[in-house]
């Protein structure tokens, strides 16, 4: 199980801002690719991943980062502090 | 270093004071304080923040520790608000205090580069016509390609 | 523009807070604050600074406009004080005001460099040990090259 | 008659913040060699022009600059402010 949670518009896409999966993805990618396949509104909020970025456990990383020992994988658009 | 985030606001000049009292033997001390602007159509009602409670902090103390390791600086102060603010609110501040000027400026700029682009915070106008996320500008991105 | 020439210590967070205010519609203000270090051997007594009274507030006026005509910059505020200071107080304070950071960094930066080296103060440090006057720092004289 | 005015160790040296006198020095140059050949205490403040910064009507310039219709000048070292 890894607890995926969605900021900004993702999470309006979406429609949740948090939710437990239950997978065995190998990588960020295929975690999307499994999420896609699921329901449009998630096919249609990954369709561009360009414009999206991932944080696993916290930290920023890339669509082909592991997710083994993961807990925690977070979608969200580009950051726009300060 | 102190990083603190919050809804409520905030008074830039007192916190700015508190601050450089703190220091010894800084002779200088930046800050940066952001501003909540209006909407290019001036009907801006609010801005909205949201931001990634779990990483957020985390990722703030990682910025300032590199700017530690990378800039001759003493300390640093980062407060960033969240949630809905007015036009005109204060939105965050940075302060940084070195020695020399240099160092305390380009500390305080390359966090200020960080937090845009790489601390977990969107933005969102609310206008009378409607509500939008604020997109990232290419200018910001481009900013980090100098440090 | 503001520029104030004064003996008189001043309250850097109030000075910031009242610029801010003043502003309409800034989304980034930059703040410098000057303070007396201690001497290198740390028996500094006083920071005594001495001006040209018929030049100074018209120097640093053209310096202002010169910054207004390369970066775009809402407003500046330069306060500098002169007299004998003791260590840990406020020298002087710059600040400007820009829509957005980039401006205000390099607006605040600029004025910094100008006033280091062409704005006509002169420091003396008095310590237990006799008052020497502070020599120029080359990094200082480098510094404007950049602009 | 021009004003002279000095600051800083060049006021220390020459021992008066001000002072008028009464020239024909076409330049600047031309003012310090004859300060310069008044007294030891001028001519050993004017020794290393290199050290000395001159301001004319309270504009900075050379040591070159023209003195026609001036009424100020200003020697004194680099300038520490900030």
């Amino acid at each position: 199980m890894i607890d995926v949670v969605y900021f900004a518009w993702v999470r309006e896409r979406i429609g949740l801002p948090r939710e437990s999966v239950e997978t065995s993805a190998a990588t960020v990618a295929d975690l999307v690719a499994e999420l896609r396949a699921r329901e449009d509104r998630y096919d249609m909020a990954f369709t561009d991943l360009s414009a999206l970025r991932v944080a696993v456990d916290q930290e920023l990383t890339d669509f082909d980062a592991p997710l083994a020992g993961v807990r925690e994988v977070a979608f969200f658009p580009p950051m726009t502090g300060g | 270093m102190t990083v603190r985030l919050q809804e409520a606001a905030f008074d830039a000049g007192a916190e700015l004071n508190a601050f450089t009292a703190a220091q010894s033997n800084a002779g200088a001390v930046v800050s940066f304080s952001g501003i909540v602007r209006n909407s290019a159509r001036g009907d801006l009602v609010a801005m909205e923040i949201e931001h990634y409670p779990a990483m957020t902090g985390s990722a703030i103390e990682a910025m300032i520790e590199t700017a530690r390791g990378r800039f001759a600086l003493g300390d640093a102060l980062v407060i960033h608000r969240h949630g809905r603010l007015a036009p005109a609110e204060p939105i965050m501040m940075v302060a940084t205090a070195s020695r020399h000027r240099a160092d305390a400026f380009a500390a305080a700029e390359f966090l200020m580069d960080y937090l845009k682009s790489r601390a977990p915070f969107w933005k969102k106008e609310v206008t009378a016509s409607g509500a939008q996320w604020v997109a990232p500008r290419d200018a910001d991105e481009k900013a980090l390609t100098r440090w």
